[in-house]
């Protein structure tokens, strides 16, 4: 009944987002990372291969910029000429940031990226036919395209190896575009749980595979809805707001003591993951 | 969640569910497929299995010793995922890459899956008896001397049994050798805190002086350190911790500090010295041993400018209570352990020392403390061997062959043996040298105790149990072996025990009592312990000897590095490569160095600077030589390294260990000269000199970093503030 | 001033010499026919290969993931619009120079079109899924996004490709009538007798005639615009800098009709000689026609400096970085070749004695295509390896022997297609010249009664 | 000339009916009535009227997972054995008899003992797909108190008449919808958000609130409630 | 009294014009102008002037086609975008109105093409059965016209003919 949906439900349908009077309830995932706590290990980008069964391409298809990262770790040297970089570098762990207003979702043709009712982007391999705009108009560059049938390639997945995968996460063939879902495998299970107590997910039930293992607790995940969260904490803590393109911090400059901002905020994709500065002493 | 421990056994051999075929034929069908797969139902499965549903097991990680304590995630009977176990005090839930790839290391297709014994060129598979027979009558006829047993640091029960087996040939030669281990800084702590492995407590630190010890990525415990390294940064009582790193070559600890100071390598002793000098509050003995060391000598000698000598001895001054690392790229020279002597002083005049540097808790049970390996063992088999003395080599949990100075000829040496016997889960280049080849258990499915060797809060036991059931029938834990084998040397005494499981069993409960389950019957502590996944108890604390004396330390002054050889060699160890063993982890060979960003290969780091003055740009093949011998690899322009020095990554360069080690990189532990710790006998890795030359071949350097080469360009994207202008105490 | 056609030609001579043109192929046609198969076998081979393997053997990469096809896609598209501007737009203003060049050129139209379409689906990775889509209801009950670009684009094609066959058919009506009084039994006579659906030239037939291909025409004009500035927003719609551009549409209409031109000309010159037309494709009309080129190619060079100079003042730094990048960086050589083929090679153009010069033009016309090809190329591939995120800046992405064999093939599909047409409908429109041709004479004979009157 | 512009009458009327139908969504959802799909060939004709019809027996004494799992779960030998080895009046038949092989193992030593059923699925969604029993037993059994094998044949039939069982449904996506699209009883006091609904959830709040949170919602319908 | 066709070719326009002109003035009795038909190798607004006002209405079908389709078009897309599985895309409405122009247009001239070429083949009652009299040189250079008349009319009619110097004369055979 969708012609008779519209009739009635016109206004609805006509609504933008993300906007202030139609909040997010009760679900909104977002994530902070510290990058003054990070420390660049990798331990993150691995554990999302375990937990995503992200095909290992090998060295040539890494040659040819085929690899499949999710989550990649990005090493960024100071740009100030010096010798040495003796104020250490500075790394970058950068995957999908789950934009409310994501650029990708608009122009996929079959619809196959979406945003979700808890505020995910989300991506279906089944219905995707790789076209690979939406990677095209990714600000980031954080979507992988199969661009191989790693399944069926020989030693991404050997004999016992396939004895690994994550059966909750679908193996993506040939020809489809994936990326990072903050594990929505976990939050999908935990979510079971909590309406089967006729309540919603509380914190620290649901971890993502790369902040469960980050040593340094550099990243925190959690529902911005939730004021017990610890993410939701830090985003107010930071004055960065979800349906903004400036924050307090911006506009303010130099004056204020926050450390919060998010990636290429003013292509107004409004990401869900905040970064925190990394500090560095003065002193020395 | 937790299991009750109950038929283990049981639980583990009932099939999976669908199984993986299922999920890898991914999303290619679109159509309702009726009655063309089988669904296998369990037989017989244990009330707390339900398929789909996650089962978690807590075990230990194998993946190197630090001791972390995992939490193994599985469903319809396969490991899927580890995480970290969150009630272990080593790593509170957390994990490393490294840990991460240990699936990788159960279900890696090249472990070897039968009993081999070489006939000529050949290994041909033979039966566990025939084996076992075989070993009985080779260690029969030869006397315990001439029996040599070389293995990685061993510790729990697994180091009893061996040691029993040991006495049983009556053999006392057992080489505990680990490729890169801190054994410089073991001695030299013995010496000025009167312990091996004290406790270091970032996390109380307000300022931390590194002298390159690199421990957020491969020193000691990292995942450990790791954490103490974030709550240092927040702070304590909200302000932030200020890590200084003076090394060579920039590690991932380097890449971290608020100041990396580019040191001329050997020379860190030297400073450390200069900076009890700029102190200036020394007295008595040590004042007078840095007289001498006044800042422009200092500055002179280790290439650091004077002006940041006094910043960081005013910073120490101001900031209390601080600490100070000593890290391999100190101790890998000649004098070693006087540059360590040198900076664990530093420790003592800042009165650190029961601050930051605190006593451990010793472990009640000595015969189970771990029994840490270190590089002047080897040296010492080697001379053994090559004298022919040892008939008998056993070789377990260590590849002496890929990881041996090349200048030791170890492979050569290693064939005077007449019988080799090798505990392998792969033919590693060890393996492949040995008579015998006896498949081992992956840790995934193995029974064990493991001590760390670096306790961070109590004395603790953590206990590694099977995750699911074996993968190759015909694999058998080192435990069962060595059990095995004693069953045929003393069988009254061991007839007893069934199997490893049987005996650990017994043995810890032997000893419930003093491990804290003096109020529980054995079942309810047994199963306790096997959901826990750690045994903690109280040891006793005796108190940091603070013998803070300078005697007998003296440092060579700076010898220009020059001649045929004029830069130096330092082997990089890296977090996820270490010293090799994990090489054939796929999800390691292709995780980016974090600092070069390169995959599946070696490389040369080299200082752009140094690199401009030879003409060699990335990605040509240089030709690296030393005495000892050379290796071809793809040059790296590296602005984190000194100059006078270059820096080749260890673990890749395998000849064997199977289709992801194999032919990815180079092997710099081939070229490594011979030269040693004049104290510890330990092998001096960054003494090594070498030349470098354009081999006129030139590759794309396989890396993620692109074509930016790791510039920002102008955009606001991963952004760094000055620590005045933020204010922590505000914030989560 | 010599005339575009002349005047006493006998309207029998006109269908005499179109029908031959239908019949007994000369050896040279079979040439050409066996080079396009060959040709678009390469193609072919190229897409099993890739179908099979995965897209990577294109060697695209993160993020680099559109190359050669999306360029040749616009290509195509892009050639598609001269049918339209000499059919369409000089109809609806009388310029009936246009008459014997404009079927040819409306045939181009439409292969060209099908020819595109080809690389929307060697382009898509996942083709045998390629039905998801089209919008039909289908039993997952689910629509396409009617939001992206790419379906724009594939309805808009859908429209212009559908109705610009029937407007070439419809205009071929009255011919076909011919071709079916006028021929020798046989399966065209039938196929004829079928397609004219019994068309006798009645007065009323052409009266509804006549205003049908009027109102066509009107609508022709404006879709024509629409789908290439749809292409353009394929672009245009997206935030990557280099893509994101006010000017893109006009921009690329432009070019459209630049590189259709060119290739009306290349066409012009061999069928001429292919089939003999010297009679009908007269060095007048084909002045005509160089000179409409060379105008729209200053209009077209005109419309990119304005981009450039828009972005060089604009305070947009990506997109700046990326045209810097291509005048400097690893695509410069193409920028440059664009920038030469596309607006100094036309300058040629500009000299009366090279407007004629069918040998010169032949090599010029070429030449141009090459530089609207590179243009797409360049609008392409550049923003990719050079686009807002410096981390995945990809070394010069090469594309490999797949991709070109797949765009070398798709010449070999248009030159098949369209040799073809030309064998089985006549190519030149015979009654429109005969139009041509009595009007023309009407005229002159006025032209003659009056100097008579004078005397 | 007629008859022409009849059949273009005719045509226009068909175009503008295909588009009507097009564009009502909940066309393009079918509901195939239901009808038998082919028949599987299992290692035993096991009798679900026997058990589910005759015996009453709850389809979740036997699917026991199915509430507690995503996985509804295939019973284990075990549990077959439990009632079969206490009921001797079909001890000897023949489908009796090979149960009992392959939990005691057969004769010719062919069956190993213990050894699980070699049962071939059923209701086998494509991989990509995933249903979660759990959820929907809790919706209807247990927040609705609908009859269990009422709910269970929503999906699967009536499964109390036939021996093996056999689907009878589509499965297909647009069948799913056909039924999540539908306004069920959404009961808030258990706190779910409407239909799982963020996006709407804005907007029906008002309502909820004045319903007292006792309202009708559609099921949730974003792309990743199954796909993942 | 039956009726008969007569089919006469000129070579000219202007004869053919003069002999329509007089047909016409000269309401010859039997003979019904409507019942003249000009066939010519090419359109010819002169002589069809000199038929009097026959329109055309193709026109109006492609009003009617572009509405439609214009219509049809948006209330499809917008339908299928506010079906069950509607999604948020990209922040945008989930019924965004800038596309759905878009397309409207395109469905607008596609209806408009469509329409009208059905118009077209109506109006001009194509496909049409072949008439008792055609000869393949109209589709050439001549200009025929057929004439429908009763018998007693068909002599006069074929005096003007001749009178034009017709090129050739077809008659019906009668019955």
């Amino acid at each position: 009944m969708s012609v008779t949906n519209l009739l009635d439900d016109w206004a609805k349908f006509r609504h933008p987002h993300p906007v202030d009077d139609k909040p997010h309830d009760p679900y909104k995932w977002a994530m902070a990372i510290d990058l003054d706590a990070c420390s660049g290990c990798n331990a993150c980008s691995v554990a999302c291969y375990a937990e995503n069964n992200i095909p290992v391409v090998g060295k040539d298809k890494f040659l040819h910029g085929q690899s499949m990262h999710w989550m990649r770790i990005e090493r960024y040297w100071d740009e100030d000429g010096r010798d040495f970089p003796d104020q250490g570098v500075q790394f970058l762990p950068m995957m999908c940031q789950q934009c409310e207003a994501a650029p990708c979702e608009t122009v996929c043709p079959v619809a196959a990226t979406n945003h979700t009712s808890d505020g995910l982007n989300s991506q279906i391999y089944n219905r995707c036919i790789g076209s690979r705009y939406c990677s095209a108009n990714c600000p980031f560059k954080v979507r992988y395209f199969n661009w191989y049938d790693y399944p069926t390639t020989d030693d991404v997945w050997p004999a016992e190896m396939t004895q690994q995968l994550n059966p909750d996460v679908s193996v993506r063939g040939k020809g489809v575009m994936e990326k990072c879902t903050f594990c929505v495998q976990r939050l999908h299970e935990a979510k079971v749980v909590a309406k089967g107590e006729g309540r919603i997910v509380r914190e620290g039930e649901v971890q993502t595979a790369c902040q469960q293992v980050c040593p340094t607790n550099a990243i925190s995940f959690g529902n911005l809805m939730d004021p017990d969260a610890k993410v939701h904490q830090q985003w107010q803590a930071q004055q960065v707001e979800l349906d903004k393109d400036k924050q307090a911090k911006d506009e303010n400059e130099g004056g204020s003591e926050l450390r919060g901002y998010r990636i290429l905020e003013e292509l107004r994709p409004y990401p869900s993951v905040m970064y925190l500065e990394r500090v560095r002493e003065s002193a020395i | 969640m937790m299991d009750s421990g109950f038929d283990r056994r049981d639980f583990l051999k009932v099939l999976g569910w669908g199984g993986a075929a299922v999920a890898l034929s991914g999303c290619g069908n679109t159509s309702v497929e009726d009655g063309k797969e089988t669904v296998v139902s369990y037989s017989e499965p244990a009330d707390y299995v339900i398929p789909s549903i996650g089962v978690y097991y807590n075990s230990t990680c194998a993946q190197c010793d630090a001791g972390c304590s995992i939490n193994g995630r599985v469903r319809e009977g396969r490991v899927l995922k580890l995480e970290g176990n969150p009630n272990s005090t080593v790593n509170r839930g957390k994990m490393c890459g490294l840990g991460q790839a240990g699936v990788q290391h159960h279900y890696n297709p090249d472990r070897v899956r039968e009993p081999l014994l070489r006939t000529g060129n050949q290994g041909q598979t033979i039966s566990w008896e025939d084996a076992y027979k075989l070993i009985a009558e080779k260690t029969q006829g030869v006397s315990g001397d001439q029996i040599a047993f070389l293995s990685g640091g061993v510790s729990g029960h697994l180091k009893v049994l061996l040691g029993n087996y040991l006495d049983s040939l009556s053999c006392k030669n057992h080489f505990v050798y680990e490729a890169i281990a801190p054994g410089v800084a073991r001695a030299a702590n013995k010496k000025s805190y009167g312990v091996a492995m004290p406790r270091f407590s970032i996390n109380k630190a307000k300022v931390v002086l590194s002298f390159g010890a690199d421990f957020l990525g491969s020193w000691v415990s990292p995942v450990h350190f790791s954490q103490q390294y974030a709550q240092f940064r927040k702070g304590v009582d909200g302000q932030r911790g200020v890590l200084v790193q003076v090394e060579p070559k920039m590690t991932l600890t380097g890449a971290n500090a608020d100041r990396w100071v580019a040191i001329r390598p050997g020379t860190e002793g030297v400073l450390a010295l200069g900076i009890i000098n700029a102190l200036g509050t020394a007295t008595g003995d040590i004042a007078a041993a840095v007289k001498a060391y006044d800042r422009d000598r200092v500055s002179e000698e280790t290439g650091v400018p004077a002006g940041q000598i006094d910043k960081i001895a005013a910073m120490l001054k101001l900031h209390s209570p601080s600490l100070v690392l000593a890290g391999s790229a100190a101790e890998g020279y000649e004098h070693g352990s006087q540059n360590a002597a040198a900076i664990n002083l530093l420790n003592h005049v800042l009165g650190n020392v029961g601050k930051t540097v605190e006593m451990t808790e010793d472990m009640p049970f000595p015969q189970m403390s771990p029994e840490t390996g270190n590089t002047a063992a080897l040296t010492s088999l080697n001379n053994g061997l090559a004298a022919s003395k040892y008939k008998v080599l056993f070789n377990f949990a260590a590849n002496p062959v890929f990881t041996a100075s090349g200048a030791m000829n170890f492979k050569e040496n290693m064939a005077k043996a007449d019988f080799k016997v090798a505990f392998a889960h792969y033919l590693d280049e060890t393996a492949l040298q040995a008579d015998l080849v006896l498949p081992l258990d992956s840790p995934l499915e193995d029974w064990g105790t493991q001590v760390p060797e670096y306790l961070a809060t109590c004395a603790q036991i953590n206990i590694q149990q099977p995750l699911m059931e074996k993968l190759h029938a015909n694999t058998r834990g080192m435990g069962d072996i060595l059990l095995s084998m004693l069953k045929q040397r003393q069988p009254d005494d061991y007839n007893g025990y069934e199997d490893y499981y049987g005996y650990l069993r017994s043995a810890v409960l032997s000893v419930k009592d003093a491990l804290g389950g003096a109020s529980v019957d054995d079942e309810t502590f047994w199963n306790r312990t096997l959901s826990g996944g750690i045994i903690k108890f109280e040891g006793s604390v005796n108190k940091l000897s603070a013998n803070a004396s300078a005697a007998g330390l003296k440092l060579p002054s700076h010898s220009e590095a020059g001649g045929d050889y004029p830069l130096r060699l330092i082997p990089g160890v890296t977090a996820s490569m270490r010293d090799g063993r994990h090489a054939n982890q796929p999800w390691l060979q292709e995780s980016p160095d974090p600092l070069t960003t390169i995959v599946w290969d070696s490389w040369v780091e080299i200082h752009p600077k140094k690199a401009a003055e030879l003409s060699i740009a990335e990605g040509d093949i240089v030709e690296v030589t030393s005495k000892t011998g050379s290796i071809k690899a793809q040059a790296y322009l590296f602005p984190g390294i000194h100059p006078e020095a270059i820096s080749v990554p260890l673990g890749r360069g395998h000849e064997a260990m199977g289709r992801y080690a194999k032919g990815y990189g180079v092997n710099p532990f081939q070229i490594l000269d011979a030269v040693f710790d004049k104290e510890t006998g330990e092998l001096a890795m960054h003494e090594t000199r070498v030349k470098i030359s354009k081999t006129g071949q030139r590759v794309i350097v396989v890396k993620d970093e692109g074509a930016a080469g790791g510039q920002q360009m102008g955009k606001k994207i991963a952004v760094r503030v000055s620590s005045d202008d933020v204010d922590l105490s505000e914030e989560v | 001033m010599e005339k575009d056609i002349r005047e006493d030609i006998a309207w029998a001579k006109i269908n005499g010499d179109v029908l031959k043109s239908l019949e007994n192929p000369r050896k040279l046609y079979w040439v050409i026919i066996a080079l396009a198969l060959a040709a678009f076998g390469v193609g072919v081979a190229c897409e099993v290969y890739q179908y099979n393997t995965g897209m990577g053997v294109a060697n695209l990469d993160n993020p680099h993931v559109w190359g050669l096809y999306i360029a040749t896609f616009i290509f195509w598209i892009g050639m598609s619009h001269s049918g339209t501007l000499l059919s369409a737009i000089l109809h609806l203003m009388h310029a009936d120079w246009r008459k014997p060049i404009y079927r040819f050129a409306e045939a181009m139209t439409t292969f060209s079109l099908m020819t595109a379409g080809l690389f929307v689906l060697v382009h898509i990775g996942r083709l045998w899924q390629f039905y998801y889509s089209l919008p039909y209801p289908n039993e997952r009950g689910i629509w396409p996004n009617f939001q992206s670009p790419l379906l724009w684009d594939a309805m808009a094609i859908f429209t212009y490709l559908s109705s610009s066959v029937i407007f070439l058919y419809v205009g071929m009506i009255p011919d076909l009538a011919i071709c079916r009084d006028h021929l020798h039994p046989g399966w065209r006579k039938k196929l004829y007798t079928l397609l004219s659906l019994g068309w006798e030239g009645t007065d009323r037939q052409w009266r509804n005639f006549r205003v049908t291909y009027l109102t066509v025409a009107c609508f022709l004009i404006p879709l024509a615009v629409s789908v290439h500035s749809i292409v353009a927003s394929d672009f245009a719609m997206s935030q990557q800098p280099g893509w994101h551009v006010t000017s893109f549409a006009p921009y690329f209409v432009a070019g459209a009709l630049y590189s259709g031109c060119a290739a009306i000309i290349t066409l012009f010159i061999i069928l001429r000689y292919v089939f003999k037309f010297e009679e009908y494709m007269t060095l007048p009309i084909l002045k005509k026609t160089v000179r409409l080129t060379f105008a729209i190619a200053m209009v077209w060079t005109y419309l990119n400096a304005i981009e450039f100079a828009s972005v060089w003042y604009g305070h947009d730094v990506a997109s700046k970085d990326v045209l810097i990048q291509k005048m400097v960086g690893p695509y410069a050589y193409a920028w440059w070749g664009m920038i030469f083929c596309g607006s100094i090679v036309p300058l040629v153009l500009a000299f009366k004695r090279f407007q004629t010069n069918i040998p010169v033009l032949l090599v010029i016309s070429l030449l141009l295509n090459l530089g609207m090809w590179l243009e797409r190329w360049m609008i392409v591939s550049p923003t990719f390896s050079h686009g807002y995120y410096p981390w995945t800046w990809d070394h010069d992405q090469w594309p490999s022997w797949v991709q070109w064999g797949m765009v070398f093939g798709s010449f070999g599909w248009f030159t098949l297609l369209f040799m073809i047409f030309c064998k089985v409908f006549p190519s030149v429109s015979m009654y429109e010249v005969k139009e041509m041709v009595y009007h023309r004479s009407l005229h002159s004979k006025k032209g003659d009664t009056a100097e008579q009157g004078a005397h | 000339m007629h008859r022409i512009f009849h059949l273009s009458v005719f045509l226009i009327g068909l175009f503008s009916a295909a588009t009507v139908y097009a564009a009502d969504a909940s066309q393009s959802a079918p509901m195939t009535p239901d009808s038998q799909w082919p028949l599987v060939e299992q290692p035993i004709e096991f009798p679900h009227n026997r058990h589910a019809k005759d015996m009453q027996i709850d389809c979740m004494y036997c699917h026991t997972y199915a509430r507690r799992s995503a996985v509804a779960g295939i019973p284990p030998l075990q549990k077959c054995i439990g009632c079969h080895q206490s009921i001797e009046s079909v001890r000897e038949s023949p489908r009796i008899k090979t149960l009992f092989e392959y939990w005691e193992g057969s004769e010719d030593g062919k069956i190993a003992a213990k050894t699980p059923m070699p049962w071939k699925k059923v209701h086998d969604l494509p991989d990509f797909v995933r249903f979660n029993h759990e959820r929907h037993i809790k919706r209807f059994i247990e927040q609705q108190n609908r009859p269990t094998q009422e709910v269970c044949g929503y999906c699967h039939g009536d499964v109390a008449e036939l021996t093996v069982a056999r689907r009878s449904k589509a499965l297909s996506m647009g069948w799913c919808a056909s039924c999540h699209e539908k306004e069920h009883p959404v009961t808030a006091a258990g706190g779910t958000p409407i239909g799982d609904q963020a996006y709407w959830y804005g907007f029906y709040k008002s309502e909820a609130d004045a319903a007292g949170g006792d309202l009708k919602a559609h099921g949730p319908n974003d792309c990743w409630q199954c796909h993942k | 009294m039956s009726q008969r066709h007569i089919l006469a070719l000129f070579s000219n326009f202007d004869e053919a014009e003069a002999v329509i002109s007089e047909l016409r003035s000269a309401n010859i009795d039997g003979f019904n102008f409507d019942d003249l038909t000009l066939k010519s190798p090419i359109e010819h607004h002169e002589v069809e002037e000199v038929l009097g006002d026959r329109s055309a209405r193709v026109q109006w079908f492609t009003l009617g086609g572009a509405l439609m389709g214009g219509l049809l078009g948006f209330w499809l897309i917008s339908g299928a975008q506010a079906n069950f599985f509607a999604q948020m895309k990209g922040g945008k409405p989930i019924v965004p109105l800038p596309p759905n122009f878009i397309l409207t247009y395109e469905m607008f001239i596609l209806g408009g093409v469509y329409i009208s070429i059905l118009g077209f083949l109506i109006c001009a009652g194509l496909p049409a059965k072949r008439s008792p009299l055609y000869s393949t040189t109209v589709s050439e250079d001549q200009i025929g016209i057929l004439v429908k008349a009763e018998e007693s009319a068909i002599a006069k009619i074929k005096s003007v003919f001749l009178s034009h110097e017709a090129l050739e004369i077809q008659e019906e055979a009668g019955k």
